[in-house]
C-alpha cells in the first residue's frame, strides 16, 4: 500500500465515519462539528486529486463561514437536544434497509470496470508550477463567464431572501430621527393654552 | 495508484448516507440541512474525481459553482429555519405535520 | 332566397349565440325578458331549420348544405358540416323539441330562468352541431360540450337526488366518449384526415375494426343507452326538470343511435358484422329485460325512462339486423327497412317520450310528486289532460296510427326476415310496452280519486295545451303518414346498406 | 488563452430583467409604504419590456453564445414569452391579495423577477452548469417566496419542506450530472448528445446517471413519486405565491426536461421513454385519485397539477416532435388554466379569509353568476371537456401517444381523466347546485374581476380557436 | 253500375270518423243532441252507402274493388298503403257493422241518458261523457270498417289495433270503477298477446311475399306453399303453417278463443251498448273475418286448420259451461258469445269459412239483440245486473221480453230462426270434415248445442218468468224502456229471425263468397252437405241431433228454473258436482293462473331484474362500486401524504430505488 493509498483510505474512513456521525448523533452541535470534520477530510481528498484551490476554498468558505453560520443558528435558536421520537426505532430497520440498498447499489455501480485503473488510468502528476487556481480562473472568466454571473445573482438572491425572511422591524424600537428633530417647528411642540385664572383657594 | 472507482465509492457512500440521513433523521431540521451539505459534498467529490481522471477542468468549475450555490442555499435554508422557529417554537421534524393528506 | 345563407351554421350558432344573450340579460326580476328572448331564438332557429327540409334533395345520398372551412390547420381539423337523410330529420326534431321545451318551462321555472333558457338554447345548438358535423373532431367537440349544459340543467333544476344523478350522467357519458376519441385519433393516423367521409372510405384491417367498433360502442351505447350501461338514464330522467327529461329522451338518446349510423356501421362494417350478434343480443335485452323492469317502477318518470331504453333497443336492433338478414336470405333486401325503422323509431320516440315526460311534468308541477301511488283518478279533475296522456300512452305502447307504431313495425318486420326468434323477442314489446304504459295510466289517470290533492287539481292551461297539442299532432301525423319522413331518408339509407355490404378489410390482410 | 467576445444580443432579455430587478431592489428602499405601487408597476414593465425584447429576438433561428452555455431557439423564445405572460398575470392577480395581507413589499416582486430570471436561464440553458444554476436561482427565489409571509405558520412549514426536498432533488440531479460528466467527459449538452449517440459508452452507466436526472426533473414537474412536496407547498404557501409557483415554473420544468432528455440524452430515448411511462401513469393515477378526497381547493388543484404533469409527460414520452409540441402545448395550457384556477381562489379571498376550502364555493352561482360561470369554464377546461382549451391540450397529447402506437397508455390516460373529472365536477356542483351559506352578493374588485374574466374567457376562446397556440408550439418544435 | 264506388267507399269510412271527431272534440259545445245527431248521421250515411255498395258488389255482381287511398310509406320499394278491398265478404261485413252500429247508436240515446249518475260528484270527466261515448262508438265504427275494408295486412293491423283501442276506452268508460279500469287493461293486454302473434305473422308474410297487399299475397301463395322455415334448429316448418298459426294467434286474442278468452267476460264492465256492438257483434268477430279473409293461406296448411278447429271446439264447449253458473245477466250473454265464437272458429277450422262467416252475421244480429235486451232489462233494473234479483219481468216490459225470446231462440238454433241455419251448417260441416281433430270438434259442437239451450233459457226463465225477486223500490219503478231502446230491439229482431233463411242458400251453399273465400277441393265440407236450401234445411233440422239436444236443453232449463227451483242448489251440493261447480265458478282457474303466473310472474321478474340486475349488480357493484373503490383508494393513498418530511424523502428514495431496479438492472 503506497503512501497515497494510506492517506486516501485514512481520510476516506474518517469521512465516512464523520458522515455517519452527522446523521446519527443527537446533539446538533456535535453534528455540526462532525460535519466540519467531514469537510476537512474531504479537502484532504481533494488535495490528493490536485484540486488545491477548491480544497482550500472548501475549508475557508465552508468551515470558516457556512459551518459557523450553522453553529450560530443552532446556538441562537437554543434547540434542546432532541428526544428520540417514538417510531424511530420501529421504522429504523426499514429505513436502514433502504439506505443500505441504495448505498449498495450505488457503490456497485461505481465500482465497475469502466472506472477501474484499466479503463481510466490515473493521470500524470501535474508540474508544480502549474497553478490550479489560475487554470480555474482562466476558464471561469472566459468560457464560464455566463454561469459566473448567474452565480453572483444567486448570491444576491440569497442575501435578499435571507434579509427579507429574517429582518424584523420591531414596532417598539425607538429610533432617533434627526431630520425630524431638525425640521420641527414651534407649533408642533408648543401648545398655547388659554385658561381662566383660577381662584386661589 | 488509487483507482477512480475508489473516489467514486467514497462519493457514493457519502451520498447514500446523507440521503438516508434525511429520512432516518426524525430529530431537528438543522440536521437535515447538514445532510444536504453532505450530499453536495459527495457530488463534489465525484466531480473532482472525474475532473482529475478525465483531465478536464470543467468538473472543477462545476464544483466551484456548486460550492457557491450550496452556501447560498445554506443561507436561505437557515433563514427559513429561523422563520419556522419563530412561528412554531420548534424545529422538530416530526412536528411539521400541519400540512398533510 | 335561402340558398345563399350558410343555413346549417345559422341553425347551429343562432341558438348558441342567442343562449349567451339570454344569459347576459340575467333574466330580470321575473325572467320574462329571458323567456321571451329564448322563445324568439328557438322559433327563429326552428324557422331557419325548415328550409333544410324544403330545400332537401331526396334523390341523393350525398351530403347537402355542406360548409367547409379550415379550423385547426395544425391537425387538419375543419369546420365541416352538412346533412344527409339521416341527420336532417334529427335536426328538425331538435329545433322543434327545443321550442316545445322553452314553452314548457315558461312559468314552471322560477329559479334563474335566464340560465335555464340559455342552457337549453346552447344545448340545442350543440346537439345540432353533433348531427351536422362531418369532421370527426368537430363532432367530438359538440358531442362532449353538450354534456355541460345538461349537467347544469339536471343539477340546478332537478329533483332531490339531482347531484348524484347528474354526476352519474356526466361521468358515464364522459367515460363512454373518451374511448371514441382514441378511436378517432387512430383513424386520423390511418387516413390523415378527420373527415368522417374519409373514414367511411378507409379500408381497415379486421382486428383494428373490432377495436374501433368497441370504442365506438362504449361511447354510443352509453348514450343510447344500451344494457348494461343504461343505469344513468333512469336516475338522470327522474331527477331532471321536465325540460331536461324531454331533451334527454327526445334528442340526446338519439345522438348515440346516430353515432352508430354515422360511425360504427360505415366505418367498421366488418366489425359490425362480426359483432352484430352482440348488438342484437343487447338490443333484445333492452327490449325485454328493460320492459320487465319498467313494469314494476313506482316513479312515473323512471317508468318512462325505462320505456325509453326499451324503445331505443328497437333502434339499435334495426341498425344491426342487416347481416343476419343477408346470411339468412342471401341478400341485403330488408336491411334498409330495419335501419329506416330504427330511424323512424328515433324520430317518433322523440315526440312520444318527450310528450310523456311533459305529461308527467304537468302533473308534477301541480302535485310535486312523481309517485304513481299518489295519483289515481286524475281524469276526473283533468279530463283534457287525461285525454292527452292516454293518447301519448297509446303512442308509447305502439298503437298503429300513432308515431310509436311505425318504427317498431318496420323493425319487427325486418327482424323477422333475419330470424324468427329475434322478431319474437322484439315483438314482446307489444305486450310489455302496453303493460307498463297502460298499467301506469290505469293507476294514475283512471279509478277513484284517492288523494285529496288530486281532487284539487286544475286542468291544463292554455300553454300546456298548446305544447301537448302540438306534439299530439306530430305524433298523429307521423303515425298516419310517415311517407315524407321515409322519403327523406330513403336514398341515404339505401346507400348505407350498399356501403356496409362491402367489406373494408384490405385485400390480403388479416 | 484568448477571450472571444460573446454575442450579447440573445441574452438581452436576461440582462434587462437582471438590471431592472436590481434597479427595483434599490429603488424599493427609497419608496414609502404608500408609493409601493411604483415597485409593482416597474416589475410589470420589466416583464413587458422583456416580452418585447424576446419577441423581437424571436426569429425562428437557433443561436448559441457564451461558449455554448446559452441557447436561444424557438422553443426557448416561446416558453420565455409565456413565462413573462404568466408572471405578469401572477402579479396582476396578487397585488390586492398582497396588500390585504401586508405583504405588498418589494421583496415579492424582486424575488418574483429573480425567479423569472432563473426560469429564463433554465429555458435557455445548454450546459449542465447553466441548467443547475438556473434551476437553483429559480428554486431559491421560490423557497424564499413561500416563506415570505413571515408570521404564517403553515407557510413556514411548507417552505421548510419545500426547501429540504428541493435541495435533495437538486443534489440528486447533480449526482446524475456528475455521473454523466464522468462517462461522457463533458458538461455541454451537444457534446453529451454526441457522446451518447456515439455508442461507445456503457448504457448501464448512462441510465444510472439519467435516473438521477429524472428524479430532479420529476421533482420540479411534480411527478409521482417525486411529488410529495406539491400538495403541502401549494396548500401552505400564500395563495399569491402558490399562483406563482404552480404556473410559470412548470414551463421552465418542461424546458429542463426537454434540454436534458431530448437535447442531451436523445440517444437514450428508449430508456427514458419507459421511465416516463411509469412516472406519467403513476402521476395520472395518484394525482387524480387523491384529489378526490380533498377538501381544500388549493390542495385539490395541487393534486390536479400532479395529474396534469402526468399528461405533460405523456406528450414528451411519445418521442416525436409532435409529442414534444403536444407536451409544450399542454404545459402552456396548464399554465393558463392554473392561473385562472388559483386566480379564482385569490379573487374569492379577502383579508382574513383565504377562500381555500371547497365549502367556500357553495352557492357561488347565487352570489355571482358571472364568476360562477368563469369558474365553470376553468373547471371544465381542466377536466378536458370541449370546447375549452384544456380539451385540446389533452387531445394533442393523446394524439401523440396514439401516433406512437401506445393505445393502451392512451386508454389509461383517458380513464384517469374521467376519474379526475369527478372532482372538478364537484366544484361546479358546489357552486351551482348547493345553497350558499350567505346570501351576500359576491362583488370582487373590478380590476381583479376583469383579469379573471379575461383569463377564463381566454380559456373559452382559445378553445374555440386553438390553432394559433398549437401552431406556435409546433413551430417551436420545428414542425 | 256504380260510377263513384271509390268515393262512396271512402265516404263509408269517413262519415263515422267525422262524426266521432266532431262529437269528441267539440262535444262540449254541440251538446248531447248535437253529438248524437252528428254521430248517428255519420253512421246512417255509412249504413246507407254500405247497402249501396253491398247491392253493387253482392247483388249486381259488380267487380271486386281493390283501391288504394294513399301510400302510407315506401321502404325498399315495398309500398305500405292504405286502401280498400271490397268484395262480397267485405260488403257483407260493412252492412252488418254499420247496421248494428246504427242500432246501437240509437239505443245508446236511451241507455246513456242518465249517465251523469254513473260519475262521482264533481268529476269533470262525467260532464261530457255522453258526447264522448258517442264519439267512441263512432270511432269504433270507423276502425271496424277500416279493418274489414282493408286491402292489405298493414291496414288490417291498424284496424285491428284501433278497434282494440276503442274497446279499451269503452270498457273503461266508467273510469271511476276500479273493476272497469282493471278489465280494460286486461282486455288490452290479452289482445296484445294475440297481436304479438299477429305481427309476427305479418312479418312472415312480408318475408316470403315481399308485399302486404292481399291480392298479391294470395296470388303468390301457390308458389310459396312448399317453402319451409327453420324455427329452431332441425325443425322445418311449412311457411304457410307458420303464417296461418301466427295470424290465428291474433285472432285468438281478438275473437277470444281459449286461452286468450279471459278478457271478454270482464269486458262486460263497459256500458251495455258496447257489449252488444263491440264484444258481441263486431269486434270479436274480426278474428273470424280475418281467417276467412286469409282462406287462401289457411287452405294450404292442414296443421293450421286442425289447430284452429281444436281451439274453436274447446272454446265452443267449455265456455258454454261457464254460462251455466253465472248470475250476472251480461256475463251469461258474454259466455254465450265466447261459445258462439268457438262455433265460428270451428267452422273456419273445418274449412267451412262461409258457414263461419254466415254464423258471424246471424250471430251479430241476435247477439246484439240479446245484449241490447239485457241492457234494456238493466236499465229497468236501475243497473242491477244480478239475475237472482230479477224474475217475472215479462209483464213489465213486453217488447224486451219478446225480442229477447226471439234472440234466445235464434241463439239456440230453433229451426227457422237465423241462428239455426248458421249453426246447423257448421255442425254439418264439421261432421263432414276429415282433418285431425274433427271428431272432437263434432262432439264439442253437438254438446254445445245442449249447453247453449240450457244457459240461454236458464237466463230467459230467470229474468222474464218466475217469481219477482227484486226489491220493492225497484219493482215500483219497473216499466218498459223508451222507444230509442225498443226500436233497435225490434229492428234487430227482424234479421235475427229472417236473415238466416234468406241468405243461407246463397252464402253457405251458393257461390256468394267464391271470389272472396278459397276452399281447397279436398276441404270442401260445405259442398258435401246434401241439402242446399233454407226449406230443406228446416225439414232436415227436425230430424237431427242438434234439434233434440236444443229442445232437451230448453226443457231442462224449464224444469230446473221454473218447475223445481230448489233443485239447482241441491245439484250443486252433490259431491262431484260441487267440485265441478267450483271449477266453473273459478272459470277453470284461467284468471287466477294469469294473475299469478303472468301478472305476478312478470312483476316478479321485473322486480328481480330491477333490484338485482340494475340496482344491485350494475349500479351497486359496477357503477357505484367503482366510485366507492376510487373513493376508498383515495382515502387510503391519501395517508401516504402523512405530512412528515421524512416520509416524503423516503418516498423519493423509494422511487429512485424502484427506477434503479426497473430500468438500470433491466
Amino acid at each position: 500500500m503506497s503512501f497515497e493509498q494510506i492517506v486516501f483510505y485514512f481520510f476516506s474512513a474518517v469521512l465516512v465515519f464523520s458522515a455517519g456521525a452527522v446523521i446519527s448523533v443527537r446533539n446538533p452541535i456535535h453534528a455540526a462539528l462532525f460535519l466540519v470534520l467531514a469537510f476537512f477530510t474531504t479537502a484532504a481528498l481533494w488535495l490528493l486529486l490536485e484540486a488545491e484551490f477548491l480544497a482550500i476554498t472548501l475549508v475557508l468558505v465552508y468551515v470558516g463561514a457556512v459551518m459557523v453560520l450553522f453553529l450560530f443558528v443552532v446556538m441562537m435558536l437554543d434547540i434542546n437536544t432532541a428526544r428520540l421520537r417514538e417510531g424511530f426505532t420501529r421504522y429504523l430497520p426499514v429505513g436502514a434497509l433502504v439506505a443500505f440498498a441504495t448505498i449498495a447499489f450505488m457503490w456497485w455501480m461505481v465500482r465497475r470496470e469502466e472506472f477501474g485503473l484499466g479503463e481510466m488510468a490515473a493521470p500524470e502528476r501535474v508540474e508544480a508550477d502549474v497553478s490550479n487556481t489560475r487554470m480555474l480562473g482562466e476558464q471561469l472568466y472566459t468560457t464560464y463567464v455566463y454561469p459566473f454571473e448567474i452565480a453572483s445573482v444567486i448570491l444576491l438572491v440569497a442575501i435578499v431572501a435571507a434579509i427579507a425572511l429574517t429582518l424584523r422591524h420591531r414596532p417598539g424600537t425607538r429610533y432617533q430621527k434627526i431630520e425630524e428633530q431638525v425640521a420641527v417647528r414651534r407649533e408642533e411642540r408648543v401648545r398655547m393654552v388659554k385658561m381662566d385664572a383660577e381662584e386661589r383657594k | 495508484m488509487i483507482a477512480l472507482s475508489e473516489y467514486l465509492s467514497v462519493g457514493a457512500i457519502l451520498f447514500g448516507l446523507s440521503m438516508a440521513g434525511v429520512f432516518i433523521n426524525r430529530k431537528n431540521v438543522i440536521i437535515l440541512l447538514m445532510c444536504i451539505e453532505l450530499m453536495l459534498l459527495a457530488v463534489n467529490i465525484n466531480f473532482i474525481a472525474f475532473s482529475h481522471y478525465l483531465g478536464d477542468v470543467a468538473g472543477q468549475i462545476f464544483v466551484f459553482f456548486i460550492l457557491t450555490v450550496a452556501a447560498a442555499e445554506a443561507a436561505i435554508g437557515l433563514a427559513i429555519l429561523v422563520v419556522l422557529f419563530r412561528n412554531r417554537r420548534t424545529i422538530n421534524v416530526a412536528d411539521l405535520d400541519t400540512l398533510k393528506g | 332566397m335561402f340558398a345563399d345563407l350558410p343555413l346549417l351554421s345559422l341553425v347551429i350558432w343562432v341558438p348558441i349565440v342567442g343562449g349567451l344573450l339570454v344569459l347576459l340579460t340575467g333574466g330580470g326580476r321575473s325572467g320574462l325578458e329571458a323567456k321571451v328572448l329564448a322563445l324568439l331564438v328557438a322559433l327563429l332557429t326552428f324557422a331557419l331549420s325548415i328550409p333544410l327540409y324544403t330545400g332537401f334533395d331526396t334523390a341523393t345520398y350525398q351530403m347537402q348544405f355542406v360548409e367547409s372551412r379550415p379550423w385547426i390547420e395544425s391537425f387538419a381539423i375543419n369546420y365541416h358540416v352538412g346533412v344527409d337523410g339521416i341527420s336532417m330529420p334529427l335536426i328538425l326534431l331538435t329545433t322543434f323539441i327545443t321550442v316545445v321545451v322553452v314553452i314548457a318551462g315558461w312559468e314552471v321555472i322560477s329559479y334563474k330562468p335566464a340560465q335555464y333558457m340559455a342552457s337549453f338554447l346552447i344545448m340545442e345548438g350543440l346537439m345540432i352541431g353533433v348531427f351536422a358535423a362531418l369532421d370527426a373532431m368537430l363532432f367530438y367537440v359538440f358531442w362532449e360540450a353538450m354534456l355541460i349544459p345538461m349537467f347544469i340543467v339536471i343539477g340546478i333544476w332537478g329533483g332531490v337526488n339531482r347531484v348524484y344523478a347528474t354526476i352519474k350522467f356526466f361521468l358515464y357519458t364522459f367515460l363512454g366518449s373518451v374511448f371514441m376519441l382514441i378511436a378517432l385519433l387512430w383513424l386520423y393516423f390511418q387516413t390523415g384526415s378527420f373527415a368522417i367521409l374519409d373514414f367511411h372510405a378507409a379500408s381497415i384491417p379486421a382486428v383494428a375494426q373490432i377495436w374501433i367498433f368497441l370504442a365506438f360502442l362504449i361511447a354510443f351505447a352509453v348514450k343510447v343507452p344500451m344494457w348494461p350501461v343504461h343505469t344513468w338514464l333512469p336516475d338522470a330522467h327522474v331527477q331532471a326538470p321536465t325540460g331536461g327529461s324531454v331533451i334527454l329522451a327526445a334528442i340526446m338518446l338519439k345522438l348515440g343511435a346516430y353515432g352508430f349510423l354515422r360511425f360504427s356501421l360505415p366505418i367498421t362494417p366488418d366489425a359490425s358484422h362480426s359483432l352484430d350478434w352482440l348488438m342484437i343480443v343487447l338490443s333484445l335485452i333492452a327490449v325485454a329485460y328493460i320492459g320487465f323492469v319498467a313494469l314494476v317502477q313506482q316513479d312515473m318518470k323512471k317508468l318512462i325512462a325505462y320505456s325509453s331504453i326499451s324503445h331505443m333497443g328497437f333502434v339499435t336492433l334495426g341498425f344491426f339486423i342487416a347481416w343476419v338478414i343477408a346470411e339468412n336470405n342471401g341478400s341485403y333486401v330488408g336491411a334498409a327497412m330495419g335501419i329506416q325503422g330504427g330511424m323512424v323509431q328515433m324520430i317518433s320516440h322523440g315526440f312520444v317520450s318527450g310528450a310523456m315526460f311533459l305529461c308527467v311534468g304537468v302533473m308534477y308541477d301541480r302535485m310535486h310528486s312523481r309517485e304513481i301511488n299518489d295519483y289515481g283518478g286524475v281524469v276526473h279533475t283533468m279530463p283534457r289532460f287525461a285525454a292527452m296522456m292516454v293518447f301519448f300512452a297509446m303512442a308509447n305502447a305502439g298503437l298503429p296510427g300513432t308515431a310509436g307504431f311505425v318504427g317498431e313495425f318496420m323493425v319487427i318486420l325486418s327482424a323477422f326476415k333475419a330470424n324468427f326468434w329475434i322478431a319474437f323477442v322484439a315483438a314482446t314489446t307489444l305486450i310489455l310496452g302496453a303493460a307498463y304504459t297502460l298499467w301506469m295510466v290505469k293507476r294514475v289517470i283512471y279509478g277513484n280519486v284517492r288523494n285529496p290533492k288530486v281532487a284539487e287539481l286544475k286542468d291544463m292551461n292554455g300553454r300546456e295545451f298548446v305544447v301537448l297539442g302540438t306534439l299530439a299532432v306530430m305524433v298523429l301525423w307521423l303515425g298516419l303518414w310517415p311517407a315524407p319522413l321515409l322519403e327523406v331518408m330513403d336514398a341515404t339509407v339505401q346507400h348505407l346498406v350498399e356501403h356496409i355490404a362491402v367489406s373494408k378489410v384490405p385485400v390480403g390482410a388479416m | 488563452m484568448t477571450f472571444e467576445m460573446p454575442n450579447f444580443l440573445p441574452v438581452l432579455p436576461e440582462m434587462f430583467v437582471l438590471g431592472m430587478s436590481c434597479l427595483i431592489l434599490i429603488l424599493d428602499l427609497f419608496l414609502s409604504e404608500r408609493s409601493r405601487v411604483v415597485t409593482y408597476l416597474l416589475a410589470q414593465s420589466t416583464l413587458v419590456g422583456a416580452f418585447i425584447l424576446s419577441l423581437s429576438l424571436f426569429n425562428g433561428g437557433l443561436e448559441l453564445t457564451f461558449s455554448n452555455t446559452f441557447i436561444l431557439d424557438p422553443m426557448a423564445s416561446v416558453l420565455k414569452l409565456f413565462v413573462y405572460g404568466a408572471v405578469f398575470m401572477v402579479f396582476l392577480y396578487s397585488h390586492s391579495y398582497l396588500r390585504a395581507r401586508n405583504m405588498f413589499h418589494g421583496e415579492f416582486f424582486v424575488l418574483g423577477l429573480f425567479g423569472v430570471l432563473g426560469m429564463m436561464i433554465l429555458i435557455s440553458a445548454h450546459n449542465f452548469i447553466t441548467i443547475y444554476l438556473g434551476l437553483e436561482l429559480l428554486s431559491l427565489a421560490l423557497y424564499a417566496m413561500v416563506a415570505l409571509q413571515r408570521d404564517n405558520r403553515v407557510a413556514s412549514e411548507a417552505a421548510m419542506k419545500y426547501f429540504i426536498l428541493g435541495a435533495m432533488a437538486s443534489a440528486m440531479l447533480l449526482y446524475g450530472m456528475s455521473m454523466l460528466y464522468g462517462v461522457t467527459g463533458s458538461l455541454d449538452l451537444a457534446e453529451i448528445s454526441r457522446a451518447v449517440e456515439g455508442g461507445q459508452i456503457n448504457n448501464t452507466l448512462l441510465v444510472f446517471g439519467m435516473v438521477f436526472l429524472i428524479v430532479g426533473i420529476g421533482f420540479k414537474l411534480g411527478a409521482v413519486p417525486f411529488h410529495m412536496w406539491v400538495p403541502d407547498v401549494y396548500h401552505g404557501a400564500p395563495t399569491a405565491v402558490t399562483l406563482y409557483l404552480s404556473t410559470a415554473p412548470k414551463l421552465a420544468a418542461f424546458a429542463m426536461l426537454m434540454r436534458l432528455l431530448v437535447d442531451g440524452l436523445g440517444g437514450l430515448e428508449a430508456q427514458w421513454h419507459d421511465i416516463l411511462v411509469l412516472l406519467s401513469v403513476l402521476s395520472l393515477s395518484i394525482g387524480n385519485v387523491i384529489a378526490i378526497a380533498q377538501s381544500n381547493i388549493k390542495r385539490m388543484l395541487a393534486y390536479s397539477g400532479i395529474s396534469h404533469a402526468g399528461f405533460l409527460l405523456l406528450g414528451v414520452l411519445s418521442g416525436s416532435q409532435e409529442g414534444y409540441a403536444a407536451g409544450m402545448f399542454y404545459a402552456i395550457v396548464y399554465v393558463i388554466m392554473g392561473l385562472a384556477g388559483f386566480g379564482m381562489v385569490i379573487l374569492m379571498s379577502r383579508a382574513g379569509f383565504e377562500a381555500d376550502r371547497l365549502e367556500d364555493y357553495k352557492g357561488l352561482n347565487e352570489r355571482s353568476s358571472w364568476f360562477a360561470l368563469m369558474m365553470l369554464f376553468i373547471m371544465f377546461s381542466m377536466a378536458g371537456v370541449p370546447p375549452f382549451i384544456g380539451f385540446w391540450a389533452k387531445l394533442t397529447v393523446i394524439q401523440a401517444v396514439v401516433s406512437a402506437d401506445l393505445i393502451g397508455l392512451a386508454a389509461v390516460a383517458v380513464i384517469f381523466s374521467v376519474i379526475g373529472a369527478f372532482y372538478y365536477l364537484r366544484i361546479i356542483k358546489l357552486m351551482y347546485f348547493d345553497k350558499a351559506e350567505t346570501t351576500e352578493k359576491f362583488r370582487p374588485g373590478s380590476d381583479l374581476g376583469a383579469v379573471l374574466s379575461a383569463n377564463a374567457l381566454a380559456i373559452l376562446l382559445l378553445g374555440a380557436y386553438p390553432d394559433g397556440l398549437m401552431a406556435l408550439c409546433r413551430q417551436a418544435m420545428g414542425l | 253500375m256504380l260510377e263513384n264506388i271509390e268515393k262512396i267507399t271512402l265516404l263509408v269510412v269517413l262519415a263515422p270518423l267525422f262524426g266521432a271527431i266532431i262529437a269528441g272534440l267539440f262535444g262540449g259545445s254541440i251538446g248531447r243532441v248535437g253529438a248524437h245527431s252528428v254521430t248517428i248521421l255519420g253512421v246512417a250515411v255509412a249504413f246507407v252507402l254500405s247497402t249501396v255498395v253491398f247491392k253493387h258488389i253482392a247483388i249486381d255482381g259488380g267487380e271486386t274493388l281493390n283501391q288504394s287511398v294513399y301510400t302510407w310509406l315506401v321502404s325498399e320499394g315495398i309500398r305500405f298503403e292504405v286502401g280498400f278491398l271490397i268484395d262480397e265478404l267485405t260488403a257483407m261485413m260493412m252492412v252488418v257493422v254499420t247496421f248494428v252500429s246504427l242500432m246501437v247508436h240509437i239505443y245508446t240515446i236511451g241507455y246513456m241518458s242518465h249517465d251523469e249518475e254513473n260519475w262521482p260528484e264533481g268529476s269533470l270527466a262525467g260532464i261530457n261523457s255522453y258526447q264522448r261515448f258517442f264519439s267512441y262508438i263512432s270511432l269504433f265504427t270507423f276502425s271496424m270498417l277500416m279493418l274489414v275494408m282493408a286491402n292489405n295486412f298493414m291496414q288490417l293491423f291498424f284496424g285491428w289495433e284501433a278497434v282494440g283501442l276503442v274497446s279499451y276506452l269503452l270498457i273503461g268508460f266508467w273510469s271511476v270503477r276500479e273493476s272497469a279500469v282493471f278489465a280494460n287493461l286486461k282486455a288490452f293486454l290479452v289482445n296484445r298477446v294475440g297481436d304479438f302473434g299477429f305481427i309476427l305473422g305479418i312479418g312472415a308474410v312480408l318475408m316470403h311475399f315481399n308485399t302486404l297487399d292481399y291480392a298479391s299475397v294470395f296470388n303468390a301463395v301457390e308458389l310459396q306453399k312448399d317453402l319451409t322455415i327453420e324455427i329452431w334448429p332441425g325443425s322445418q316448418w311449412n311457411v304457410m303453417t307458420v303464417i296461418a298459426i301466427l295470424l290465428f294467434i291474433g285472432a285468438m286474442g281478438k275473437s277470444a278463443q281459449v286461452p286468450l278468452h279471459v278478457w271478454l267476460p270482464d269486458s262486460m264492465e263497459g256500458p251495455t251498448p258496447i257489449s252488444a256492438l263491440i264484444h258481441a257483434a263486431t269486434m270479436v268477430t274480426a278474428g273470424i273475418f280475418m281467417v276467412a279473409r286469409m282462406s287462401p293461406i289457411y287452405e294450404l296448411s292442414e296443421v293450421a286448420l286442425s289447430f284452429v278447429l281444436v281451439i274453436g271446439a274447446i272454446t265452443a264447449l267449455f265456455m258454454g259451461f261457464l254460462g251455466l253458473v253465472q248470475h250476472d245477466i251480461k256475463r251469461v250473454v258474454a259466455y254465450s258469445t265466447l261459445s258462439q265464437l268457438g262455433y265460428m272458429t270451428v267452422a273456419l277450422g273445418a274449412s267451412a269459412y262461409a258457414a263461419g262467416v254466415f254464423h258471424l252475421m246471424t250471430h251479430a244480429f241476435f247477439k246484439a239483440l240479446l245484449f241490447l235486451g239485457a241492457g234494456s232489462v238493466i236499465i229497468a233494473m236501475h243497473h242491477d245486473q244480478d239475475m237472482r234479483n230479477m224474475g217475472g219481468l215479462r209483464k213489465y216490459m213486453p217488447i224486451t221480453w219478446i225480442t229477447s225470446l226471439v234472440g234466445s231462440l235464434a241463439l239456440i238454433g230453433a229451426p227457422g230462426f237465423s241462428g239455426f241455419f248458421s249453426k246447423d251448417s257448421i255442425i254439418e260441416a264439421v261432421h263432414h270434415s276429415t282433418i285431425p281433430g274433427a271428431g272432437f270438434a263434432y262432439f264439442a259442437v253437438l254438446s254445445g248445442v245442449f249447453i247453449t239451450a240450457l244457459y240461454s233459457f236458464r237466463m230467459y226463465f230467470l229474468v222474464f218468468h218466475g217469481k219477482e225477486r227484486m226489491d220493492a223500490h225497484t219493482r215500483e219503478h219497473l216499466h218498459e224502456t223508451p222507444w230509442v231502446v225498443t226500436v233497435p230491439l225490434v229492428l234487430l229482431a227482424i234479421p235475427s229471425v229472417f236473415i238466416g233463411g234468406a241468405y243461407v242458400g246463397d252464402m253457405v251453399f251458393g257461390d256468394f263468397f267464391t271470389s272472396a273465400i278459397i276452399v281447397a277441393p279436398e276441404h270442401n265440407v260445405l259442398g258435401a252437405i246434401d241439402f242446399h236450401s233454407a226449406g230443406g234445411m228446416i225439414l232436415h233440422g227436425f230430424f237431427t241431433a242438434p234439434f233434440w239436444l236444443a229442445t232437451g236443453g230448453v226443457l231442462v232449463a224449464w224444469f230446473l228454473y221454473m218447475k223445481r227451483t230448489d233443485l239447482p242448489a241441491k245439484i250443486v251440493s252433490l259431491p262431484l258436482v260441487k267440485q265441478i261447480h267450483a271449477i266453473l265458478v273459478n272459470k277453470y282457474g284461467f284468471d287466477d293462473f294469469n294473475q299469478l303466473v303472468f301478472g305476478g310472474g312478470s312483476r316478479g321478474i321485473g322486480t328481480g331484474l330491477w333490484k338485482i340486475g340494475d340496482v344491485a349488480l350494475i349500479d351497486g357493484l359496477l357503477v357505484n362500486g367503482t366510485a366507492r373503490l376510487v373513493g376508498w383508494a383515495s382515502a387510503l393513498v391519501r395517508h401516504v401524504q402523512s405530512g412528515y418530511l421524512y416520509h416524503y424523502a423516503f418516498a423519493m428514495i423509494l422511487g429512485l430505488l424502484a427506477l434503479f431496479g426497473l430500468f438500470v438492472f433491466h
